[in-house]
């Protein structure tokens, strides 16, 4: 579990509101390096407001650590210069600016840029077929590898992935977890957002079930994949 | 009552009407200053019907509340849901045209001003009358369905349009009903000072009317009644070194209040605290 | 209760017997002499009203130290109305009730807002910086400083035209501003008394560069330009002609109401040449004068004194002389009845003698006044003529 | 004709600064999410100080830096004003021009009491400079010149920087939209600094080109010019940068053409007229609106 002794990240009894509403209750959460570890939940479970508590976008109280350091202190930029991105839900980008220009803003915090860039090309060709076109024109697909290629550029240890899987085909969807997949493999750690949750099982190495802000269930994916109640709320013969 | 009182409070009022013709319209956001070109065109209607043809006041009240309103409804078609800073500088460039119009013709007095306007002979009771009806009037929207539907409007178009709400309508509707009161407080400004000069209706009252609203709260009707006693009686007691700076503290003021308290000093919320202690104890 | 009230009536009936003693000899029943003066301080002419006070202020001072008026000094209270006529009424009513004379309104537009409560009222005001059309509305209750335009401007460009015999078209740039399309209207008078044909060219009041209006004024192609626009702009106009080739000079004319510091600050050396004309001798030698001009200049950074700068002064010697001449004594009692003896005596005034000249007045109007045409020199007026 | 192209040439030459106004303009709409209406006020000023630092030193070059570092220094005085006013829960791009009215009522009320005593200021000769060339009644003069070359420098430096550059970037990116920039680590807060930094910067050129140009400035000159400003913005389109180009030109020549064939007064009306009914048609703009 531990890298250099330290918790790669830990979450510690986290809350978060949204004026009066409380979205996440007392959530607590481990991630270690090189994990790859699946939130499942229901749609307003309080999986994306868990991925964004992270960040610091929807202000968190309660203790977020990453490599020892307090993160609910920092600023988003900050978080993510310190090796975390995040890809978010519904493949976003900046449509108006061109694919090549998206990734140069990903290298923002990056290192080596022009390296790296070729690095997401190897990963993603098409992409580099469309480098000069508008972002905006690209396919569903194509969108969301470019939003990961953009995720990848900030030099990050741990992706966030949020519903990736959001209004696209089946068939790019196992496009997409097999990337995910390939990543985990080099060395990334990934915390994947999903509702899709046997797909997701099948791929993590460990999951969190989310209920109404709450963690309900925490344990090995391949043991909640065989768990009863979670056959029945989640995975109930629809995939 | 002594010449400064008395002006003071014809002044005030007059100014209340107006700042509660900007007031309705930015229910729905609309910064409507269409009513300051308003006032300009029926209080020089209002001085030229009296002066050259000789009608009485209330006759020449009621035309310019239609005239008003229905200079408001023909261009609410167009910016009746148009995004604010449209509607901003609609008004503004109105208001421009409007001036150079009056400044041009020489029938309004051109810049000279027009002049020796019969004055009222009661101006207080009048208007304090009539405040009271545009009042009740004001009340009775606000705590209509219309009224609800506004303030809707106001945090979320989008989520007002998914409940049903047409906030073109309803933009329309307070544009119209703006540019009456607008109407109405040009003619009221005109038979209370008794000359117009087309540099009063600039930049200047615009200003003066923001800071009346935005200081005074523009979440209830209530906010501007005393941010126009405060904001128009307090100079007026300055010793005139000082009140010479007047514009100078309306704009520290302005920014202060958006920085601070961006609803202003009288807020819904403030006054629904206030009755509720009140029916409690 | 009953004693306490008898008590004060007879306190009172004597207080007011012991004051009706003093007033039957005329005695002086204030301490200060207060004298208060619409301005306008700030706003669109806020320079010119930062001098008239100036002038007012400068006058009260001299007169405190002459002994004052009857003996007690005497005060300028200065009230701004940064030109916006409800400001006008405003400070026209916290004063209406109680004051002796009020000096201003300024200008036209606070004049014809405010003037009629003054009138309502029965309070003079000295109007003395404005033209007779905005003032005879309100007569008696006002003063006229000049003689009706249509009769004082045109022997005025008469003698300019006389001067240069070869113009026969000029363009004048008017601003419609106030009196002065009423000014434009009476140099065109005197033009054409000359054979002289006047094209009017509108500049807009908010016009700031002018290069698209002297391309249309030059289009024309006059032999001469009049302008009777306001001082800065007046300036470019002149700076922008000479950057297009205009070499007559002296077939430039500026009118009075131009003639002001920020004439002189944006026309620079372009204006060495051209002719202006006011109703201030600057040669005067009288001494008041010079030590006013000099004294002006030393608190303006060396600017000389615009063409209104001693109508305030000669308006508070004017005041000072009506309450000395009719023995005056400020009491509030007996206020209405002073204030048309202010009224009468200055409307009625017989050789005043004025900072620079000695003139009369005659119900409400000035009957002998000169103007003055110069051409202006390195920044300095040096006297062409005199019309009058 | 000869009057004609006279007369566009002259609207050039304000237009060019139309143009560099409601760039400024946009930038902080468009990145800082202000309707600052007070920007052309922060110009006028800059203008004083020139004006200033060449009446007591006659240096030219300490008179451009002075403008420049006062006009930057005006610019980020007013962006904690700004973010505070954005930071505050449940208010909107409104509240930010409604502030702007008050800072510009204030400063010109600065302007006119306490600045040359409230006189217009005016710049010596050869600041303004002279006439370059002229043919008939076209006329060149070394300031139009310099409005045009520096018109054109400066917003082709504007657009170098806006799309080739990382800085650029991450404007476009806030631009577009501020959420997902947040997202993604773009330093909202530095970059919105950033783009008070450059505004100001071009804010201290304008103020060198208008003093050049008209020659002189007063306490009144920023409240006509910020509402032309605004106007230009919205029939552009609000926030449409290149539409701002195409629309401020217009205007300046539009204006110039107008005087040279109607009446006085009536000219400026034909400008307003003109855009009153773009805008009434097309109440989003000529080119489309980038913010709301």
């Amino acid at each position: 579990m531990n890298n250099n002794g330290t918790t790669f990240l830990k979450m510690n009894n986290v809350n978060v509101f949204y004026d009066s509403i409380q979205a996440l209750k007392n959530i607590s959460l481990e991630v270690a390096k090189s994990e790859f570890v699946v939130l499942i939940g229901a749609n307003g479970a309080g999986k994306s407001t868990l991925l964004k508590s992270i960040l610091n976008i929807q202000a968190p109280k309660g203790s977020i650590n990453f490599k020892g350091k307090e993160l609910t202190k920092l600023h988003t930029d900050e978080i993510v210069a310190n090796g975390i991105s995040i890809i978010p839900e519904g493949h976003l980008i900046f449509n108006s600016m061109s694919v090549l220009e998206n990734l140069q803003l990903g290298t923002y915090h990056g290192k080596k840029k022009e390296q790296s860039i070729e690095n997401i090309f190897g990963y993603f060709p098409i992409l580099r077929e469309r480098k000069e076109q508008t972002a905006g024109t690209l396919s569903g697909g194509e969108q969301q590898m470019l939003s990961i290629g953009r995720g990848l550029l900030s030099d990050p240890e741990l992706i966030l992935v949020d519903e990736p899987s959001l209004g696209l085909a089946p068939k790019i969807v196992n496009d997409i977890f097999d990337i995910l997949v390939k990543l985990n493999n080099v060395g990334y750690t990934i915390l994947l957002s999903e509702q899709n949750a046997k797909k997701s099982l099948e791929i993590a190495d460990r999951a969190y079930v989310l209920e109404t802000g709450n963690i309900v269930m925490e344990g090995q994916a391949d043991d909640l994949l065989n768990d009863e109640e979670i056959k029945d709320a989640y995975l109930g013969g629809s995939i | 009552m002594s010449s400064t009182l008395m002006y003071f409070l014809g002044f005030s009022m007059t100014y209340i009407l107006m700042a509660w013709s900007i007031y309705l319209p930015y229910r729905v956001k609309h910064l409507h200053f269409l009513a300051v070109a308003t006032m300009a065109v029926t209080s020089y209607m209002g001085g030229i019907l009296s002066v050259n043809f000789g009608w009485s006041f209330l006759p020449t009240l009621l035309l310019s509340i239609v005239i008003g309103a229905l200079i408001s409804y023909l261009i609410s078609h167009t910016i009746g849901n148009a995004p604010t800073f449209t509607v901003v500088i609609v008004g503004i460039t109105f208001v421009f045209i409007i001036k150079t119009a009056i400044e041009n013709t020489d029938y309004l007095g051109g810049t000279i001003g027009l002049f020796g306007i019969p004055v009222l002979d009661h101006p207080l009771i009048i208007l304090f009358a009539f405040l009271l009806v545009i009042g009740y009037f004001l009340y009775r929207i606000d705590h209509s369905r219309i009224g609800r539907a506004a303030s809707v409007i106001f945090t979320d178009e989008n989520l007002a349009k998914s409940m049903g709400i047409k906030p073109k309508q309803i933009g329309m509707l307070f544009q119209t009903i703006s540019g009456g009161i607008a109407g109405s407080a040009g003619v009221f400004y005109a038979f209370f000072v008794g000359s117009l000069f087309p540099d009063f209706f600039t930049f200047h009252l615009i200003g003066t009317l923001m800071t009346i609203l935005f200081i005074g709260g523009y979440t209830t009707m209530w906010g501007v009644i005393p941010a126009a006693l405060i904001l128009r009686g307090v100079p007026m007691i300055l010793p005139s070194s000082i009140a010479s700076w007047r514009l100078l503290i309306y704009g520290v003021l302005l920014v202060a209040i958006i920085a601070t308290k961006p609803k202003g000093l009288i807020t819904k919320k403030m006054l629904w605290e206030l009755l509720k202690k009140r029916s409690g104890s | 209760m009953r004693k306490y009230v008898a008590k004060f009536i007879l306190i009172m009936l004597l207080i007011f017997a012991f004051g009706s003693m003093t007033f039957a000899q005329d005695e002086v029943a204030v301490d200060t002499w207060e004298i208060h003066f619409l301005n306008s301080v700030t706003g669109p002419i806020a320079s010119i009203g930062e001098y008239m006070s100036w002038s007012a202020n400068y006058a009260a001072a001299k007169i405190n130290e002459e002994g004052g008026i009857r003996g007690k000094p005497v005060e300028i209270v200065i009230h701004d109305t940064g030109v916006q006529p409800d400001k006008g009424i405003e400070e026209m009513s916290k004063i209406v009730d109680d004051v002796l004379v009020v000096m201003g309104p300024v200008p036209e537009a606070v004049i014809m807002a405010a003037v009629p409560l003054a009138v309502r009222n029965g309070l003079f005001c000295m109007t003395s910086s404005t033209s007779y059309e905005y003032t005879v509305e309100y007569f008696p209750w006002t003063l006229s400083w000049y003689p009706p335009t249509e009769e004082k401007l045109p022997p005025v460009t008469e003698l300019w035209a006389e001067e240069n015999p070869e113009m026969e078209k000029v363009v004048q740039f008017v601003e419609k501003w106030a009196a002065w399309p009423g000014m434009a209207g009476a140099h065109t008078i005197g033009l054409n008394n000359k054979n002289v044909k006047v094209i009017d060219v509108e500049v807009p009041k908010d016009a700031v560069e002018f290069s698209s209006l002297v391309v249309k004024a030059l289009a024309e192609d006059p032999d001469g330009f009049v302008l009777t626009c306001n001082p800065d702009k007046a300036g470019k106009i002149i700076k922008e002609l000479v950057n297009r080739g205009w070499e007559e000079k002296d077939n430039i004319l500026v009118f009075s109401s131009a003639d002001d510091t920020a004439l002189y600050t944006t026309g620079g050396d372009a204006l060495n040449g051209i002719s202006i004309y006011n109703y201030i001798d600057p040669d005067s030698e009288n001494e008041r004068w010079l030590n006013f001009k000099q004294e002006y200049k030393e608190d303006h950074d060396g600017k000389n004194p615009g063409s209104l700068a001693t109508n305030y002064y000669d308006s508070v010697y004017m005041i000072k002389e009506a309450i000395e001449e009719g023995k005056l004594t400020g009491d509030p009692a007996k206020l209405a009845e002073e204030r048309i003896k202010i009224r009468d005596y200055c409307r009625n005034v017989e050789n005043f003698k004025g900072i620079q000249i000695t003139w009369s007045m005659n119900e409400g109007l000035p009957t002998s006044k000169p103007i003055f045409l110069f051409e202006i020199i390195d920044g300095e007026k040096q006297l062409i003529g005199k019309s009058r | 004709m000869e009057f004609f192209i006279a007369q566009v040439l002259n609207g050039l030459s304000l237009g060019s600064i139309y143009v560099l106004l409601v760039t400024g303009f946009n930038l902080m709409l468009l990145v800082a999410k202000i309707i600052q209406f007070a920007y052309p006020q922060f110009v006028v000023i800059s203008m004083y100080a020139t004006w200033a630092v060449l009446r007591a030193t006659n240096n030219v070059i300490l008179a451009i830096l002075v403008t420049i570092v006062v006009s930057i220094f005006l610019n980020l005085l007013s962006e904690p004003i700004f973010r505070r006013i954005t930071s505050i829960k449940g208010t909107d791009i409104n509240a930010t021009f409604v502030a702007s009215i008050g800072l510009s009522m204030v400063l010109v009320e600065i302007m006119s009491h306490s600045l040359n005593q409230g006189f217009p200021i005016s710049f010596s000769d050869n600041w303004v400079g002279g006439s370059v060339f002229r043919y008939g009644i076209i006329n060149i003069s070394r300031s139009s010149i310099f409005a045009w070359v520096g018109g054109i420098i400066v917003v082709v430096a504007f657009f170098y920087l806006l799309y080739r550059t990382m800085v650029g970037r991450l404007f476009r990116a806030i631009a577009e939209n501020r959420h997902v920039a947040k997202l993604f680590g773009i330093p909202i807060f530095k970059t919105s600094i950033m783009s008070y930094l450059i505004a100001g910067l071009l804010g201290g050129f304008i103020a060198l080109l208008l003093s050049m140009l008209i020659g002189t400035a007063s306490p009144w000159l920023g409240e006509s010019v910020a509402l032309k400003v605004l106007a230009v913005s919205i029939v552009a389109g609000l926030g449409n940068l290149k539409g701002g180009l195409f629309v401020g030109l217009a205007l300046g020549v539009v204006e110039s053409v107008a005087i040279g064939y109607v009446a006085g007064s009536w000219s400026n009306v034909i400008a307003f007229v003109i855009m009153l009914i773009v805008i009434l048609a097309k109440p989003k703009g000529l080119f489309g609106a980038a913010v709301e």
